[in-house]
Protein backbone atom coordinates (compact mmCIF):
# COMPACT_ATOMS: atom_id res chain seq x y z
CA UNK A 1 0.00 0.00 0.00
CA UNK A 2 1.60 3.56 -0.73
CA UNK A 3 1.94 5.87 2.27
CA UNK A 4 -0.66 8.95 2.46
CA UNK A 5 0.18 12.20 0.53
CA UNK A 6 1.71 14.35 3.89
CA UNK A 7 0.36 17.72 3.58
CA UNK A 8 2.50 20.23 6.20
CA UNK A 9 1.19 24.06 6.53
CA UNK A 10 3.01 26.51 8.48
CA UNK A 11 3.61 30.50 8.88
CA UNK A 12 6.38 31.50 10.37
CA UNK A 13 8.64 34.38 11.06
CA UNK A 14 12.09 32.42 10.73
CA UNK A 15 13.52 30.99 7.15
CA UNK A 16 13.04 27.75 6.20
CA UNK A 17 15.61 25.06 4.76
CA UNK A 18 14.55 23.76 1.61
CA UNK A 19 16.49 20.99 1.73
CA UNK A 20 15.21 19.97 5.03
CA UNK A 21 11.64 20.29 4.13
CA UNK A 22 12.75 18.56 1.05
CA UNK A 23 14.13 15.46 2.81
CA UNK A 24 11.40 14.68 4.94
CA UNK A 25 8.64 15.10 2.72
CA UNK A 26 10.50 12.14 0.65
CA UNK A 27 11.97 10.13 3.65
CA UNK A 28 11.09 6.66 3.40
CA UNK A 29 9.50 6.07 0.37
CA UNK A 30 10.47 5.64 -3.27
CA UNK A 31 7.19 6.03 -5.03
CA UNK A 32 7.91 9.32 -6.14
CA UNK A 33 9.38 10.41 -9.97
CA UNK A 34 9.38 13.89 -9.13
CA UNK A 35 9.64 17.20 -6.63
CA UNK A 36 8.89 20.46 -7.36
CA UNK A 37 10.02 22.80 -5.17
CA UNK A 38 9.10 26.97 -5.78
CA UNK A 39 10.79 29.59 -3.76
CA UNK A 40 9.46 32.80 -4.00
CA UNK A 41 11.84 35.55 -2.96
CA UNK A 42 11.92 39.65 -1.85
CA UNK A 43 13.54 41.07 -4.77
CA UNK A 44 15.07 44.46 -4.45
CA UNK A 45 13.64 46.19 -7.19
CA UNK A 46 16.38 47.71 -9.43
CA UNK A 47 18.08 48.31 -5.55
CA UNK A 48 14.93 50.83 -4.39
CA UNK A 49 13.57 48.18 -1.99
CA UNK A 50 14.84 47.82 1.82
CA UNK A 51 12.40 45.64 3.22
CA UNK A 52 8.97 43.91 2.62
CA UNK A 53 6.82 43.19 5.25
CA UNK A 54 4.66 40.81 4.96
CA UNK A 55 1.52 41.01 7.55
CA UNK A 56 -1.15 37.65 7.82
CA UNK A 57 -4.34 36.94 9.37
CA UNK A 58 -3.73 34.46 11.64
CA UNK A 59 -5.41 30.84 11.85
CA UNK A 60 -7.55 31.62 8.15
CA UNK A 61 -3.50 32.07 6.86
CA UNK A 62 -2.53 28.23 7.64
CA UNK A 63 -6.18 27.28 7.19
CA UNK A 64 -6.48 28.86 3.87
CA UNK A 65 -3.11 27.47 2.49
CA UNK A 66 -4.45 24.36 4.03
CA UNK A 67 -7.58 23.44 1.94
CA UNK A 68 -5.77 25.05 -1.07
CA UNK A 69 -2.93 21.98 -0.45
CA UNK A 70 -5.62 19.66 -0.03
CA UNK A 71 -7.29 20.44 -3.19
CA UNK A 72 -4.06 20.26 -4.84
CA UNK A 73 -3.30 16.84 -3.53
CA UNK A 74 -6.59 15.40 -4.48
CA UNK A 75 -6.29 17.12 -8.35
CA UNK A 76 -3.37 16.48 -8.99
CA UNK A 77 -2.63 12.86 -6.51
CA UNK A 78 0.24 14.42 -5.37
CA UNK A 79 2.31 12.08 -3.14
CA UNK A 80 3.14 15.16 -0.72
CA UNK A 81 3.00 18.67 -0.35
CA UNK A 82 4.64 21.27 2.00
CA UNK A 83 3.50 25.27 1.82
CA UNK A 84 5.20 27.49 4.09
CA UNK A 85 5.10 31.31 3.88
CA UNK A 86 6.78 33.39 5.82
CA UNK A 87 5.73 36.98 7.46
CA UNK A 88 7.70 39.97 9.24
CA UNK A 89 9.86 42.03 7.86
CA UNK A 90 12.08 40.47 4.81
CA UNK A 91 14.90 41.43 2.80
CA UNK A 92 15.86 41.69 -0.86
CA UNK A 93 16.88 37.89 -1.46
CA UNK A 94 15.39 36.55 1.36
CA UNK A 95 12.79 33.72 1.30
CA UNK A 96 9.11 34.66 0.90
CA UNK A 97 7.36 31.17 0.09
CA UNK A 98 8.07 27.74 -0.50
CA UNK A 99 5.56 25.19 -1.70
CA UNK A 100 7.26 21.45 -2.04
CA UNK A 101 4.76 19.15 -4.28
CA UNK A 102 6.14 15.36 -4.62
CA UNK A 103 4.18 13.40 -7.28
CA UNK A 104 5.01 9.93 -9.60
CA UNK A 105 5.22 12.25 -12.08
CA UNK A 106 6.63 15.49 -13.57
CA UNK A 107 3.97 17.21 -14.80
CA UNK A 108 1.63 16.53 -11.68
CA UNK A 109 4.20 17.97 -9.46
CA UNK A 110 4.97 21.12 -11.87
CA UNK A 111 1.15 21.51 -11.94
CA UNK A 112 0.77 20.94 -8.11
CA UNK A 113 2.66 23.34 -7.54
CA UNK A 114 1.84 26.18 -9.46
CA UNK A 115 -1.77 25.89 -8.63
CA UNK A 116 -1.14 26.27 -4.74
CA UNK A 117 1.39 29.26 -6.11
CA UNK A 118 -1.85 30.54 -8.14
CA UNK A 119 -4.46 30.27 -5.46
CA UNK A 120 -2.38 31.03 -2.74
CA UNK A 121 -1.75 34.52 -4.20
CA UNK A 122 -4.97 35.35 -4.89
CA UNK A 123 -6.82 33.26 -1.65
CA UNK A 124 -4.56 33.40 1.04
CA UNK A 125 -4.93 36.28 3.93
CA UNK A 126 -1.26 38.18 4.04
CA UNK A 127 -0.36 41.42 2.51
CA UNK A 128 2.99 43.11 1.43
CA UNK A 129 4.24 46.48 2.33
CA UNK A 130 7.25 48.28 1.20
CA UNK A 131 9.90 49.83 2.74
CA UNK A 132 11.94 51.54 0.41
CA UNK A 133 16.13 52.41 0.57
CA UNK A 134 15.98 55.91 1.18
CA UNK A 135 14.21 55.56 4.49
CA UNK A 136 10.38 56.02 3.47
CA UNK A 137 7.84 53.41 3.83
CA UNK A 138 6.03 52.58 0.64
CA UNK A 139 2.37 51.79 0.54
CA UNK A 140 0.65 48.24 0.46
CA UNK A 141 1.55 46.36 -2.38
CA UNK A 142 -1.43 46.09 -4.51
CA UNK A 143 -3.07 43.13 -6.15
CA UNK A 144 -2.69 41.83 -9.88
CA UNK A 145 -5.41 41.36 -12.19
CA UNK A 146 -2.62 39.31 -13.44
CA UNK A 147 -2.86 36.93 -10.07
CA UNK A 148 -6.77 36.55 -10.44
CA UNK A 149 -6.11 35.76 -14.02
CA UNK A 150 -3.74 32.93 -13.36
CA UNK A 151 -6.05 31.63 -10.68
CA UNK A 152 -8.86 31.64 -13.41
CA UNK A 153 -7.34 29.11 -15.73
CA UNK A 154 -7.19 26.41 -13.09
CA UNK A 155 -11.14 26.28 -13.38
CA UNK B 1 -20.94 41.91 20.41
CA UNK B 2 -19.38 40.94 17.23
CA UNK B 3 -15.81 40.92 16.89
CA UNK B 4 -13.95 42.72 14.11
CA UNK B 5 -10.55 42.17 12.90
CA UNK B 6 -8.78 45.22 10.01
CA UNK B 7 -5.69 43.88 8.24
CA UNK B 8 -2.79 46.18 6.09
CA UNK B 9 -4.19 49.44 4.95
CA UNK B 10 -7.96 48.59 6.44
CA UNK B 11 -5.76 48.56 9.94
CA UNK B 12 -4.43 51.36 9.42
CA UNK B 13 -6.85 53.40 8.34
CA UNK B 14 -9.33 52.67 10.93
CA UNK B 15 -6.32 52.94 13.63
CA UNK B 16 -6.94 49.37 15.22
CA UNK B 17 -6.59 45.70 14.54
CA UNK B 18 -9.79 44.62 16.14
CA UNK B 19 -12.90 45.39 17.94
CA UNK B 20 -15.69 44.47 19.60
CA UNK B 21 -18.85 45.89 18.53
CA UNK B 22 -22.79 46.20 19.06
CA UNK B 23 -24.44 45.76 15.42
CA UNK B 24 -27.57 47.00 14.93
CA UNK B 25 -30.16 44.91 13.87
CA UNK B 26 -30.46 46.40 10.61
CA UNK B 27 -27.52 45.03 9.46
CA UNK B 28 -27.49 41.88 8.26
CA UNK B 29 -25.44 41.78 5.18
CA UNK B 30 -21.62 41.99 4.69
CA UNK B 31 -22.76 45.21 2.87
CA UNK B 32 -25.26 46.56 5.71
CA UNK B 33 -21.74 46.17 7.80
CA UNK B 34 -19.63 48.06 6.05
CA UNK B 35 -21.88 51.48 5.48
CA UNK B 36 -22.47 51.27 9.06
CA UNK B 37 -19.14 51.36 10.13
CA UNK B 38 -18.82 53.87 7.40
CA UNK B 39 -20.96 56.03 9.58
CA UNK B 40 -19.22 56.04 12.72
CA UNK B 41 -15.82 58.61 11.62
CA UNK B 42 -13.67 59.24 9.24
CA UNK B 43 -11.08 56.95 9.45
CA UNK B 44 -13.77 53.86 8.65
CA UNK B 45 -15.20 56.11 6.17
CA UNK B 46 -11.86 56.92 4.64
CA UNK B 47 -10.93 52.82 5.02
CA UNK B 48 -13.80 51.59 3.34
CA UNK B 49 -14.32 54.22 0.93
CA UNK B 50 -13.88 52.18 -2.14
CA UNK B 51 -16.47 48.91 -0.67
CA UNK B 52 -15.78 46.88 -3.69
CA UNK B 53 -12.23 46.13 -3.05
CA UNK B 54 -12.73 45.36 0.67
CA UNK B 55 -12.68 41.21 1.22
CA UNK B 56 -15.01 39.96 3.86
CA UNK B 57 -14.25 36.90 6.10
CA UNK B 58 -16.76 35.44 8.41
CA UNK B 59 -15.51 33.48 10.94
CA UNK B 60 -11.85 33.22 9.25
CA UNK B 61 -13.68 32.19 6.02
CA UNK B 62 -14.13 34.34 2.45
CA UNK B 63 -17.50 35.49 1.89
CA UNK B 64 -19.72 37.84 -0.55
CA UNK B 65 -20.67 41.08 0.45
CA UNK B 66 -24.33 39.54 0.63
CA UNK B 67 -24.02 37.31 2.78
CA UNK B 68 -25.50 37.30 5.70
CA UNK B 69 -23.62 37.80 9.02
CA UNK B 70 -26.16 36.70 11.63
CA UNK B 71 -24.08 34.62 14.18
CA UNK B 72 -20.62 35.66 13.34
CA UNK B 73 -17.90 35.53 15.84
CA UNK B 74 -15.52 37.02 13.98
CA UNK B 75 -15.76 39.34 11.09
CA UNK B 76 -12.57 40.25 9.02
CA UNK B 77 -12.33 43.65 6.91
CA UNK B 78 -9.45 43.52 4.50
CA UNK B 79 -7.76 45.04 1.07
CA UNK B 80 -7.33 42.40 -1.96
CA UNK B 81 -4.81 39.53 -0.78
CA UNK B 82 -0.75 40.27 -2.18
CA UNK B 83 0.98 37.09 -0.23
CA UNK B 84 3.11 34.87 -2.08
CA UNK C 1 22.60 46.83 -15.42
CA UNK C 2 21.49 43.12 -14.70
CA UNK C 3 23.82 40.57 -14.03
CA UNK C 4 24.06 38.05 -16.92
CA UNK C 5 22.27 35.04 -17.09
CA UNK C 6 24.11 32.05 -16.22
CA UNK C 7 23.56 28.72 -17.41
CA UNK C 8 25.03 25.36 -15.86
CA UNK C 9 24.90 22.13 -17.51
CA UNK C 10 26.29 18.85 -16.32
CA UNK C 11 26.85 15.50 -17.00
CA UNK C 12 28.18 13.48 -13.81
CA UNK C 13 28.05 10.26 -12.07
CA UNK C 14 27.56 11.20 -8.21
CA UNK C 15 24.32 13.00 -6.81
CA UNK C 16 24.28 16.63 -6.69
CA UNK C 17 23.44 19.27 -4.15
CA UNK C 18 20.31 20.95 -4.48
CA UNK C 19 20.45 23.67 -2.21
CA UNK C 20 24.16 24.06 -3.22
CA UNK C 21 23.03 24.38 -6.94
CA UNK C 22 20.41 26.83 -6.03
CA UNK C 23 22.68 28.81 -3.59
CA UNK C 24 25.08 29.22 -6.47
CA UNK C 25 22.66 30.02 -9.14
CA UNK C 26 21.52 32.79 -6.44
CA UNK C 27 24.35 34.41 -4.85
CA UNK C 28 25.12 37.76 -5.19
CA UNK C 29 21.64 39.16 -6.77
CA UNK C 30 18.60 40.21 -5.53
CA UNK C 31 16.61 40.41 -8.60
CA UNK C 32 14.82 37.26 -8.79
CA UNK C 33 11.72 36.35 -6.95
CA UNK C 34 11.27 33.25 -8.35
CA UNK C 35 12.72 29.95 -8.18
CA UNK C 36 11.80 26.44 -9.43
CA UNK C 37 13.11 23.15 -8.86
CA UNK C 38 12.59 20.24 -10.49
CA UNK C 39 14.15 17.13 -9.58
CA UNK C 40 13.77 13.74 -11.06
CA UNK C 41 14.16 10.51 -8.80
CA UNK C 42 14.23 6.75 -9.68
CA UNK C 43 11.51 5.25 -8.52
CA UNK C 44 10.92 1.64 -7.25
CA UNK C 45 7.83 0.63 -9.39
CA UNK C 46 6.53 -0.89 -6.26
CA UNK C 47 9.13 -2.95 -5.36
CA UNK C 48 9.84 -4.22 -8.59
CA UNK C 49 12.64 -2.18 -9.46
CA UNK C 50 16.22 -2.60 -7.83
CA UNK C 51 18.04 0.07 -9.96
CA UNK C 52 18.01 1.91 -12.89
CA UNK C 53 21.43 2.14 -15.43
CA UNK C 54 21.81 5.10 -16.96
CA UNK C 55 23.79 5.60 -20.63
CA UNK C 56 24.49 8.71 -22.64
CA UNK C 57 26.23 9.58 -25.49
CA UNK C 58 29.30 11.83 -24.40
CA UNK C 59 29.43 15.31 -25.42
CA UNK C 60 25.78 15.65 -27.33
CA UNK C 61 24.28 14.96 -24.39
CA UNK C 62 25.79 17.64 -22.65
CA UNK C 63 25.15 19.81 -26.03
CA UNK C 64 21.96 18.89 -26.20
CA UNK C 65 21.09 20.23 -22.77
CA UNK C 66 22.96 23.05 -23.28
CA UNK C 67 21.24 24.16 -26.69
CA UNK C 68 17.57 23.48 -24.75
CA UNK C 69 18.71 25.34 -21.65
CA UNK C 70 19.72 28.49 -23.92
CA UNK C 71 16.43 28.25 -25.90
CA UNK C 72 14.33 28.46 -22.37
CA UNK C 73 16.62 31.40 -20.86
CA UNK C 74 15.48 33.63 -24.21
CA UNK C 75 11.82 32.44 -24.25
CA UNK C 76 11.33 32.97 -20.49
CA UNK C 77 13.56 35.79 -19.97
CA UNK C 78 15.31 33.46 -16.96
CA UNK C 79 18.03 35.18 -14.85
CA UNK C 80 19.23 31.54 -14.37
CA UNK C 81 19.29 27.93 -15.14
CA UNK C 82 21.05 25.22 -13.87
CA UNK C 83 20.71 21.36 -15.41
CA UNK C 84 22.14 18.33 -13.87
CA UNK C 85 21.61 14.50 -15.30
CA UNK C 86 23.17 11.68 -13.49
CA UNK C 87 24.49 8.62 -15.64
CA UNK C 88 25.29 5.29 -14.25
CA UNK C 89 23.13 2.89 -11.81
CA UNK C 90 21.20 4.83 -9.71
CA UNK C 91 18.95 3.51 -7.06
CA UNK C 92 15.35 4.26 -6.04
CA UNK C 93 15.03 6.86 -4.53
CA UNK C 94 18.00 8.59 -5.64
CA UNK C 95 18.26 11.60 -8.10
CA UNK C 96 18.13 11.33 -11.65
CA UNK C 97 17.93 15.03 -13.05
CA UNK C 98 17.76 18.51 -11.81
CA UNK C 99 16.45 21.78 -13.25
CA UNK C 100 16.72 24.97 -11.46
CA UNK C 101 14.99 28.16 -13.19
CA UNK C 102 16.23 31.28 -11.75
CA UNK C 103 13.49 34.06 -13.16
CA UNK C 104 11.94 37.68 -12.15
CA UNK C 105 8.55 36.18 -11.63
CA UNK C 106 6.98 32.24 -10.96
CA UNK C 107 5.32 31.74 -13.90
CA UNK C 108 8.67 32.50 -16.39
CA UNK C 109 10.27 30.23 -13.50
CA UNK C 110 7.87 27.24 -14.04
CA UNK C 111 7.69 27.21 -18.03
CA UNK C 112 11.38 27.36 -17.74
CA UNK C 113 11.61 24.46 -15.72
CA UNK C 114 8.93 22.31 -17.15
CA UNK C 115 10.09 23.44 -20.73
CA UNK C 116 13.43 21.93 -20.27
CA UNK C 117 12.48 18.73 -18.88
CA UNK C 118 9.52 18.22 -21.74
CA UNK C 119 12.54 18.64 -24.14
CA UNK C 120 15.29 16.83 -22.27
CA UNK C 121 13.17 14.06 -22.15
CA UNK C 122 12.86 13.58 -26.11
CA UNK C 123 15.73 15.35 -27.13
CA UNK C 124 19.09 14.81 -25.17
CA UNK C 125 20.72 11.25 -25.79
CA UNK C 126 19.81 9.28 -22.43
CA UNK C 127 18.58 5.68 -22.09
CA UNK C 128 17.34 3.83 -19.27
CA UNK C 129 17.61 0.34 -18.96
CA UNK C 130 16.14 -1.39 -15.97
CA UNK C 131 17.68 -4.20 -12.96
CA UNK C 132 14.98 -5.88 -11.25
CA UNK C 133 14.88 -6.39 -7.95
CA UNK C 134 14.14 -10.38 -8.03
CA UNK C 135 18.42 -10.24 -10.49
CA UNK C 136 16.60 -10.62 -13.80
CA UNK C 137 18.05 -7.36 -15.82
CA UNK C 138 15.14 -5.90 -17.34
CA UNK C 139 14.69 -4.41 -21.12
CA UNK C 140 15.51 -0.60 -21.57
CA UNK C 141 12.85 1.54 -20.89
CA UNK C 142 10.38 2.56 -24.08
CA UNK C 143 9.95 6.01 -25.12
CA UNK C 144 6.59 7.53 -24.28
CA UNK C 145 4.01 9.01 -26.77
CA UNK C 146 3.14 11.45 -23.66
CA UNK C 147 6.63 12.92 -23.56
CA UNK C 148 6.38 13.55 -27.53
CA UNK C 149 3.31 15.04 -26.68
CA UNK C 150 4.31 17.48 -23.81
CA UNK C 151 7.44 18.25 -26.05
CA UNK C 152 4.91 19.24 -28.91
CA UNK C 153 2.93 21.91 -26.67
CA UNK C 154 5.96 24.22 -26.96
CA UNK C 155 5.95 24.47 -30.30
CA UNK D 1 36.79 5.74 -42.61
CA UNK D 2 33.79 6.75 -40.66
CA UNK D 3 33.33 6.39 -36.90
CA UNK D 4 29.91 4.70 -36.26
CA UNK D 5 28.60 5.16 -32.65
CA UNK D 6 26.10 2.90 -30.73
CA UNK D 7 23.94 3.58 -27.65
CA UNK D 8 21.33 1.57 -25.54
CA UNK D 9 19.89 -1.69 -27.37
CA UNK D 10 21.01 -1.09 -30.96
CA UNK D 11 24.63 -1.00 -29.12
CA UNK D 12 23.76 -4.18 -27.41
CA UNK D 13 22.33 -5.81 -30.41
CA UNK D 14 25.26 -5.01 -32.57
CA UNK D 15 27.46 -6.11 -29.84
CA UNK D 16 29.48 -3.37 -29.90
CA UNK D 17 29.58 0.74 -29.14
CA UNK D 18 31.50 1.95 -31.88
CA UNK D 19 33.56 0.99 -34.45
CA UNK D 20 35.36 2.63 -37.88
CA UNK D 21 33.68 1.56 -41.40
CA UNK D 22 34.70 2.20 -44.89
CA UNK D 23 30.92 2.73 -46.44
CA UNK D 24 30.31 2.54 -50.23
CA UNK D 25 29.76 5.42 -52.63
CA UNK D 26 26.25 4.28 -52.57
CA UNK D 27 24.91 4.81 -49.10
CA UNK D 28 24.54 8.64 -49.34
CA UNK D 29 21.77 9.30 -46.85
CA UNK D 30 20.90 8.18 -43.12
CA UNK D 31 18.25 5.16 -44.38
CA UNK D 32 21.02 4.19 -46.94
CA UNK D 33 23.51 3.27 -43.95
CA UNK D 34 20.86 1.69 -42.12
CA UNK D 35 19.97 -0.54 -45.29
CA UNK D 36 24.06 -1.06 -45.67
CA UNK D 37 24.69 -2.09 -42.05
CA UNK D 38 21.69 -4.68 -42.20
CA UNK D 39 23.56 -6.25 -44.88
CA UNK D 40 26.99 -6.95 -42.60
CA UNK D 41 25.33 -9.75 -40.23
CA UNK D 42 22.61 -10.85 -38.19
CA UNK D 43 23.42 -8.43 -35.37
CA UNK D 44 22.90 -5.60 -37.17
CA UNK D 45 19.84 -6.69 -39.09
CA UNK D 46 18.52 -7.12 -35.56
CA UNK D 47 19.72 -3.92 -34.12
CA UNK D 48 18.15 -2.26 -37.32
CA UNK D 49 15.26 -4.50 -38.03
CA UNK D 50 12.63 -1.42 -37.38
CA UNK D 51 14.28 1.30 -39.07
CA UNK D 52 11.87 4.06 -38.27
CA UNK D 53 12.44 3.60 -34.57
CA UNK D 54 16.16 4.27 -34.81
CA UNK D 55 17.16 7.55 -34.34
CA UNK D 56 20.06 9.21 -36.13
CA UNK D 57 22.87 11.80 -35.16
CA UNK D 58 25.66 12.76 -37.57
CA UNK D 59 28.45 14.97 -35.84
CA UNK D 60 26.54 15.07 -32.58
CA UNK D 61 23.25 16.41 -34.02
CA UNK D 62 19.74 14.77 -34.73
CA UNK D 63 19.39 14.29 -38.38
CA UNK D 64 16.30 12.81 -40.21
CA UNK D 65 17.07 9.76 -42.15
CA UNK D 66 17.01 11.56 -45.88
CA UNK D 67 19.83 13.59 -44.24
CA UNK D 68 23.38 13.32 -47.04
CA UNK D 69 25.86 11.61 -44.72
CA UNK D 70 28.55 13.07 -46.64
CA UNK D 71 31.18 14.37 -45.02
CA UNK D 72 29.92 12.53 -41.41
CA UNK D 73 33.46 12.23 -39.10
CA UNK D 74 30.79 10.58 -36.39
CA UNK D 75 27.47 8.99 -37.04
CA UNK D 76 25.83 8.04 -34.41
CA UNK D 77 22.47 5.36 -33.82
CA UNK D 78 20.40 4.97 -31.04
CA UNK D 79 17.17 4.21 -29.95
CA UNK D 80 14.36 7.20 -28.79
CA UNK D 81 15.65 8.91 -26.03
CA UNK D 82 14.49 8.20 -22.66
CA UNK D 83 16.38 10.26 -20.27
CA UNK D 84 15.61 12.86 -17.46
Amino acid sequence: MAAAAPVTVRVQHDDFDVAAETARLTAGRADAGAIVTFTGLCRDEGGRLAALELEHYPGMAEAEIGQICEQAVTRFSLLGLTAIHRVGKIAPGENIVLVIALAPHRHAAFDGASFVMDYLKTSAPFWKKEHFADGRTGGWVDAKDSDDQARAKWS
Amino acid sequence: MTKLVYFAWVRERIGKGEEDIDLPASVKTGSDLLRHLKTLGDDYAHALEHENVIRIAINQEHVEHDEPIAGAREIALFPPMTGG
